[in-house]
């Protein structure tokens, strides 16, 4: 079965002032039917720009030096624009990192979905439209007769959920959540990564995640990628990553996390601040922040190699842990 | 489709009737609404007696009387003016006649003009009215509608070539000389190219024989226009009120509409008028094309600085990841949420097209109530002035009244007594 | 034409009579003729609504002190009973210039306005469509704020009279239809003028424009043949109409004059010296012909020269054909007469006409520094020209250091000023009637006071006695004497310093119309564009 | 002492960080504050420096105000006051209106004053009215509009009411009034336009454009952090709304300009001269309907007022980049 969606060697830069901001620099990760892909990384790695560049919503200034992305096997870079428009939302719809103004203020929330729905299934009727608006609501847990407020008149976690149920309006083969759950409280937030697993798993939808909380990712995702200034580190089993991270940045990650079921321990930090992206470090781009950078990694960039059966890493000097799960071991320097 | 999707542990979920849209929230509006309007309108009439009594001891305090007409003829004697002067009531002091004035005023009469004594200052401002609305409403429609839509394309496409050419051009019109404008297009069109009538509102040899008198047929078109727009708008509102924007229901909409027209202009023609109705249109596209280039960049200009704040809205990001269609993110997005300034312009402008415009009435020989102010103004004139001042002014505050109940439809974030509602 | 005035007493009060006979060839333009009960009703009406509270023309017309009644002898004459013996002023070009309205029509009319509370209002209330008329024109068609139509009169009563205007001065009046001949002098030598009346066009069009850019730009078009225009075509237009085919230009006098005023009841503008030296400082030649360039001529009486009858040509003009230099050493000479001085006393060269030294700061004859005055102007929206004239005179009298201060004041602003004699020098207008009596207006010591025609504030016993008797002179060669000397009287004392007038320039299109004479006083448009006498070409 | 980070002046440095400020400084408060002032007006320089539109209405204003300096030099030093005067000159040896001619660049008009000397003895007066027109209906009509805005209920129904009035009022009588007690010259002209202009059409549109700011949740964000309401107003609302306020400014740049004309030319201004009276003289001299002709009577002063007022728009448009932050990270 091939991908669903598949991104080659993706690199796109930033025009300003100032010069070319490298975003996202040679990214590739493949995506099945039904598999849930997490990207997890610290603000400002370039993952809501790979999020943009696959929803072809990037700003003006935004220029894609080479890579391809397709989707459905059809190459998202060379459909026309009208053409492409069809697909949004129908294939591939999106939940926006600031859900609280997403919403168009001068309209009703019902009016907006049921917008997208004709607007992609013109056979459908606006009747039918309202009672599929409903039953969206009624999943993620909006009171039906809410669909007539205003966006003003909706909490932020109502907001949260209406912009879910907009995404889901449409039946999308995949679904691309930056950040959805970041401004709710951790109940909320919990309940709604499970809902949406659950109708994930359900309608056997794609996924993918974005976010820089890692136990977010752990919760939902079956694959998980790393991103560091604008490269990805390591992809791989959500399994294989999380147990036995063998990049040092995802090893580093993995232990700036208190976990409240194993014994209390101070907290590595990884020093430093990521990279300059208009004037990238040479070679690996963690190499300033990582304390085993050989001057292999100062020197050659690393290209993203197999360390599993579905887990690779770009890294010249990988952290070696045992095979056994479970047991983190190595130093924490 | 979904498949009936059960939540888990909730009941089936049964088809439920999708539920009317904002019927209570439209009954808790009306109870609002019409406590602001009573408030509203009280305001409305204190600003009224507040703005005449300005005006009316403004023109008291002028230099001179009307009787100083009598100075040029020597032959008239001292008693002529005297009486003159206790004919027309201003022997009276001041505060008598102008209690006099408010008290006919509140009774509907205007008094009576002096310098076209004893013509009644309504007579006056009947006469000139019809032909000064058909004239500016249109020249106002028209360039806000030119404007509205230049200002969308150019904050869309910021920075882009048509921005700029648009921005330079409208410019150099709007900041050009009125009068100097007016001389040029009227020198190149009507004289140079002989195209359109050098200048009035009818042609002589036309209207001898015309059955009506050009008054008329003036009422007739302001009328005719406000079916027709009436008859426009509900026809858009019918076919473009849903959600579904095909093509199929936009060519619909715009059939019916010239279905309106033609019907409109069959009546015409059956009632003999078309002839004089478009003679009377010949005249007015020389004086509305002026118009509308001197005014065009100002709703332009408003439209593009008010959207370039909503163009960089999340909104619009999800609308166009929604897939909506380029226009419909422009229009129901972007620009729908910056039409504030824009249409508090247009309604203030529509208003002030009531009492015309000095200069183009002179240059296009088009007289109506611009010259009816200023002559009566500068002419000691105290009841013209005040009456055509006031007249025209209620229209004003008539506008602004609109304007603000119009804020709350614009944007529902702002509730009737000009304030946000309670958050959410 | 009336019968000279005899004395009679009738029912114990004496009486100045005259009977009046009438043309009987004349009707309305309803068919009814006109006879002696239009013309007693045309003057017993206004009196029992009294001229004054009437306004308009007549009060000017009809005087109710002098005028007691008017009788109808017969069908054609009517007899004027006046309480005292009138002059030419309130006879010949006041009573019998009265308008004869149709008794059939306005009878009713005034007789129901008498019963209203306030007769006036109510009659001017009344609208006058349809109101039969004598003249040539009956209205077809007004769209107001467009354009006026008129018909010709079929009843026009003065249908083919022939004016016949001899060289030596005789004139004949001819109708060969209806037999009416009249004549003055001894009618015969060669003609200089003869002219048929009757319209000869089939339909008037007045188009109403609200500039002359529109005009103009109609009559070049031929949209237009000829442009009604009390003020005459400005400059530019001249030159360019000037160069247009088919299109004529013509120029005539006004009857009217431009001039400047002091307040004669302040200090120092009531010495006769500071007047006279003004007027000889002001080089009117220079402004009118090199300035501006020959739209204006320079005038120094009362009378306009266009008033020919009236104009005394030789009457003492301060300062004419004097270089700069030489005015302003007469000026000092004039002031110093009179006491004036100087803190810095103005020098000139006269040989090479050179301004050695400005004079600063003039000393009054009383001792006192002259405080600078207000010399108020038009402003150059309302009339270049005076715009122009009044900051030159301003300059000059800066120059010998008068302190003058130049004001372009709004017309009304002048008008109230000086209605209430609350101003230090003006410059105004005034347009004329034929017969010169507004000298007695301007001038009369009776006129002075506030809201008076006399603005400058000008008493002199002598003139007063002079223009009583003129205004009371009946005899026209011994009024002519008279006028001659009051106009020696004023261009001494120079209550008004006279400047300029403009000719009357029109532009018609030559090519669709011919006009019997177009050398006329206040030009074709004073009457109305001739309409009743013009031809068309083709 | 740092300012609340969401006040415009820190929220606006660019990409270079801000030296944090120790707290053991000893310098009083308002030096602090004026040392930021100064370097956020810096910055504000260097931003307003980069935009091109911006920089040459800016230069075009300069070069009006230069010009207009330029006058009491020329009329004192190098011409001579009885040909080169503006109202009163004459050059006796022309015929006039002369085409432009050695001594004349720009030819003379109707009644033979010299075009040139006109332009440039009016031009410092336009740049009066202008400049006091724009700043003062600008900075008193925003500060009014969006004080209505956001105080609502009281406030806004004075203000509104007022620019009623004022919207409405009869500005010929007024003037005629005014110049019948004092001498209206340009300058109390300028100052009474200016605030007409201020309290009449710019509050109204401000409001509706501050209503529309007001709503957004930032602005409740603000109050929750504690800022005062006229903190807000200053530091929120009025950045949002001053684009408007600036297009304002070129708008009644542009009326102050055409009603002096028209009114000094029906006499009611007694102001000797301007770009529009010189426009009115010909005009009524009949030299206005061939325009190829006598094409010096109008096109330099048409074309003055044009640019001045054009100028002001596009100061508008730079300004709006330093203000508008959005704007700027384009």
């Amino acid at each position: 079965m091939d991908a669903l969606l598949s991104v080659e060697d993706f690199t796109m830069h930033y025009r300003t002032k100032a010069g070319w901001v490298q975003a996202v620099d040679g990214v590739s990760f493949a995506l099945k039917r039904g598999q849930a892909l997490g990207l997890v990384g610290e603000s400002g790695c370039g993952k809501t720009s790979v999020a943009m560049s696959i929803m072809r919503l990037l700003p003006y200034n935004a220029e894609i030096k080479h890579g391809r992305i397709t989707l459905g096997g059809r190459d998202v870079y060379a459909m026309a624009s009208e053409e492409f428009r069809q697909v949004r939302w129908k294939e591939i719809s999106m939940i926006f990192q600031a859900a609280m103004n997403a919403l168009n203020p001068v309209y009703t929330v019902g009016s907006q979905i049921v917008e997208a729905i004709v607007e992609h299934e013109p056979e459908t009727t606006e009747e039918q439209a309202r009672r599929r608006v409903a039953e969206l609501f009624d999943l993620v847990g909006i009171p039906a007769d809410r669909a007539d407020h205003y966006p003003h008149e909706y909490s932020g976690g109502m907001k949260q959920r209406a912009v879910i149920a907009m995404a889901l309006a449409c039946n999308p083969s995949l679904i691309i959540a930056d950040e959805p759950t970041t401004a709710l409280d951790v109940i909320v937030q919990d309940k709604i990564l499970r809902e949406m697993e659950e109708i994930r798993r359900r309608i056997n939808m794609s996924m993918i995640y974005i976010s820089h909380d890692i136990s977010v990712i752990a919760e939902v995702s079956d694959i998980v990628g790393v991103m560091y200034a604008g490269k990805l580190m390591e992809i791989g089993e959500a399994d294989d990553v999380f147990k036995r991270p063998r990049h040092p940045y995802t090893y580093g990650l993995m232990h700036a996390y208190p976990s409240i079921l194993g014994a209390k321990r101070d907290l590595a930090t990884i020093p430093g601040e990521p990279p300059n992206l208009m004037a990238p470090p040479a070679g690996c781009r963690f190499n300033p922040r990582c304390d085993r950078a050989t001057d292999e990694c100062r020197a050659v960039e690393p290209k993203l190699i197999k360390a599993g059966p579905e887990h690779r890493i770009a890294c010249h000097n990988p952290v070696w842990t045992p095979s056994s799960g479970g047991e983190r071991v190595g130093a924490a320097r | 489709m979904i498949p009936g999707h059960a939540r888990a542990g909730g009941p089936s979920g049964a088809l439920r009737p999708a539920p009317r849209f904002g019927r209570e929230q439209l009954k808790a509006r009306v109870i609002t609404m019409r406590r602001y309007m009573l408030g509203r309108v009280g305001q409305l009439v204190l600003t009224l007696l507040i703005y005449m009594t300005m005006v009316y001891f403004l023109m008291q305090a002028m230099p001179g009387d009307i009787s100083q007409v009598y100075l040029a003829n020597p032959r008239i004697p001292q008693a002529a003016r005297l009486e003159l002067k206790k004919q027309l009531g201003l022997d009276r002091p001041p505060f008598f006649q102008y209690l006099s004035y408010i008290k006919n005023f509140f009774t509907g009469n205007l008094g009576v003009s002096f310098s076209h004594y004893p013509r009644p200052v309504w007579d006056i401002l009947v006469e000139r009215l019809p032909r000064t609305i058909v004239l500016f409403v249109t020249a106002n429609c028209l360039s806000f509608y030119v404007g509205f839509v230049l200002g969308r394309i150019i904050a869309w496409q910021r920075g882009a070539t048509v921005d700029r050419m648009a921005t330079v051009v409208g410019i150099t019109f709007w900041t050009a000389f009125y009068p100097l404008l007016s001389l040029i297009l009227i020198w190149l069109f009507a004289f140079t190219l002989n195209r359109l009538p050098l200048n009035q509102f009818i042609e002589p040899a036309l209207w001898i024989k015309a059955p009506f008198t050009s008054n008329t047929v003036f009422g007739y078109m302001v009328l005719g226009a406000s079916v027709i727009a009436l008859a426009v708008f509900l026809i858009f509102w019918v076919f473009r009120r849903g959600l579904r924007r095909t093509r199929r229901s936009a060519a619909m909409a715009w059939a019916m509409t010239a279905g309106v027209i033609g019907l409109a202009i069959w009546i015409a023609h059956a009632t003999g008028t078309l002839i004089y109705i478009w003679d009377i249109i010949r005249h007015m596209i020389l004086p509305v094309c002026t118009l509308t280039l001197i005014n065009f960049a100002g709703t332009m200009l408003l439209m593009r600085d008010s959207m370039l704040e909503t163009v960089q809205e999340d909104y619009v990001m999800a609308a166009r990841a929604k897939g909506l269609p380029d226009n419909v993110v422009r229009d129901r997005y972007a620009a729908r949420n910056a039409l504030l300034p824009t249409v508090t312009s247009l309604v203030l402008s529509l208003a002030s097209s009531m009492s015309g415009g000095l200069v183009t009435e002179t240059m296009f020989s088009w007289p109506g109530i611009g010259q009816v102010l200023f002559r009566a103004a500068i002419g000691n004139d105290y009841p013209l002035a005040t009456g055509a001042l006031v007249f025209t002014g209620v229209f004003l505050l008539v506008a602004h009244f609109v304007a603000d109940v119009l804020y709350a439809f614009l944007d529902p974030r702002i509730s009737y007594t000009g304030q946000p509602a309670a958050e959410g | 034409m009336p019968t000279p005035f005899k004395e009679e007493k009738i029912d114990g009060k004496t009486f100045y009579t005259s009977t009046v006979r009438i043309r009987r060839d004349l009707k309305w333009s309803d068919g009814k003729p006109i006879t002696a009960d239009d013309v007693a009703f045309s003057y017993m009406a206004p009196l029992a609504l009294d001229p004054n509270k009437l306004g308009g023309n007549w009060p000017g017309n009809i005087d109710p002190d002098i005028l007691n009644r008017v009788e109808k002898i017969d069908d054609y004459s009517v007899k004027f009973l006046l309480t005292e013996l009138p002059g030419l002023a309130q006879w010949q070009y006041g009573m019998l210039q009265a308008f004869i309205l149709p008794k059939a029509y306005w009878g009713p009319i005034v007789d129901k306005a008498l019963k209203a509370a306030d007769p006036v209002k109510e009659l001017l209330a009344h609208d006058p469509a349809g109101e039969p008329v004598a003249g040539p024109w009956v209205v077809e068609r007004w769209e107001k704020g467009a354009f006026v139509t008129h018909l010709p009169n079929k009843h026009y009563g003065l249908k083919g009279d022939t004016s016949t205007f001899y060289a030596n001065g005789a004139f004949v009046l001819e109708n060969k239809k209806t037999g009416i001949k009249w004549t003055t002098g001894d009618a015969k030598g060669d003609i200089k003028l003869q002219v048929v009346e009757g319209p000869y066009v089939d339909q008037l069009r007045f188009r109403i424009l609200q500039n002359q850019n529109a005009a103009v730009l109609s009559l070049m078009k031929g949209e237009v043949d000829f442009v009604l225009n009390s003020l005459g075509l400005q400059r530019g237009f001249q030159e360019q109409l000037k160069k247009t085919p088919n299109i004529a230009t013509v120029e005539n006098s006004v009857n009217g004059f431009r001039y400047m005023g002091f307040n004669l009841a302040r200090y120092p503008f009531g010495i006769k010296e500071f007047r006279q030296a003004v007027a000889t400082l002001i080089d009117r030649e220079y402004i009118t012909q090199r300035v501006l360039q020959g739209v204006a001529f320079a005038q120094y009486s009362v009378v306009p020269p266009g008033n020919a009858y009236w104009f005394n040509s030789d009457v003492k003009m301060w300062g004419k054909d004097m270089t700069r230099s030489q005015r302003i050493a007469e000026a000092v000479k004039l002031l110093k007469s009179a006491g004036f001085s100087w803190e810095i006393e103005p020098q000139v060269d006269l040989e090479k006409d050179k301004v050695l030294k400005r004079g600063k700061g003039l000393i009054m004859p009383d001792g006192k520094k002259m405080p600078s005055f207000e010399f108020m102007v038009m402003t150059a929206g309302y009339d270049p020209l005076r715009y122009t004239f009044g900051l030159n005179i301003g300059t000059w009298m800066q120059e010998i250091g008068i302190p003058c201060e130049v004001v372009p004041t709004d017309f009304n602003v002048v008008l109230t000023r000086t209605d209430e004699r609350d101003y230090d020098a003006f410059l105004l207008g005034w347009s004329l009637g034929l017969y010169p009596d507004h000298m007695h207006w301007f001038f009369h010591s009776s006129q002075a006071p506030a809201g008076g025609f006399n603005a400058t504030q000008y008493v002199n016993p002598e003139f007063d006695k002079l223009s009583e008797s003129f205004l009371a002179e009946p005899d026209l060669i011994k009024a002519r004497e008279k006028a001659f000397r009051m106009q020696e009287m004023l261009a001494e004392d120079l209550p008004y310093i006279v400047l300029f007038d403009t000719p009357l320039i029109e532009a018609y299109r030559s090519d669709r119309l011919e006009y019997p004479f177009t050398k006329v006083l206040s030009g074709i448009q004073y009457f109305g564009g001739m309409t009743s006498t013009v031809n068309l070409k083709n | 002492m740092t300012e609340l980070a969401t006040s415009p002046d820190m929220g606006r440095g660019p990409e270079k960080q801000l030296p944090r400020f120790d707290p053991g400084i000893t310098e009083p408060i308002w030096k602090i504050r004026w040392k930021m002032n100064m370097r956020s007006l810096a910055q504000n320089w260097e931003i307003f420096k980069e935009s091109r539109v911006g920089m040459s209405g800016l230069i075009i204003i300069i070069a009006f105000g230069a010009f207009g300096l330029l006058w009491p030099i020329m009329i004192n030093f190098v011409w001579d006051p009885l040909i080169y005067h503006p109202v009163v000159g004459f050059d006796p040896m022309l015929m006039h209106p002369s085409p432009p001619v050695a001594g004349h660049l720009l030819g003379t008009d109707p009644i033979g004053r010299d075009i040139l000397a006109q332009l440039m003895f009016s031009t410092g007066r336009e740049f009066l009215l202008g400049m006091l027109s724009a700043v003062i209906s600008v900075v008193v009509g925003t500060f009014i509009g969006a004080m209505a805005a956001y105080y609502g209920g009281f406030t806004d129904t004075i203000f509104m009411r007022v620019a009623d009035i004022v919207m409405l009022f009869p500005f010929v009588p007024l003037l005629v009034v005014i110049g019948s007690m004092i001498r209206l010259s340009i300058f109390p002209f300028a100052i009474i336009l200016g605030f007409l202009e201020a309290f009449g059409g710019i509050t109204v549109i401000l409001k509706a454009q501050a209503l529309q700011v007001k709503v957004r949740p930032y602005i409740d964000a603000a109050r929750v952090a504690g800022g005062s309401d006229l903190h807000i107003i200053r530091a929120h609302i009025i950045p949002n709304v001053l684009p408007l306020s600036f297009l304002y400014m070129m708008f009644n740049v542009t009326a102050a300009i055409v009603s002096e004309a028209t009114l000094s030319f029906f006499g009611i201004l007694n102001i000797d001269m301007s770009w529009g009276m010189m426009i009115h003289t010909a005009e009524t001299a009949g030299y206005l309907f061939d325009f190829g002709k006598f094409w010096w009577l109008w096109a330099p002063s048409g074309f003055f007022i044009t640019l001045f007022c054009a100028a002001f728009y596009m100061v508008g448009r730079g300004l709006d980049e330093v203000v508008n932050p959005r704007l700027r990270k384009r």
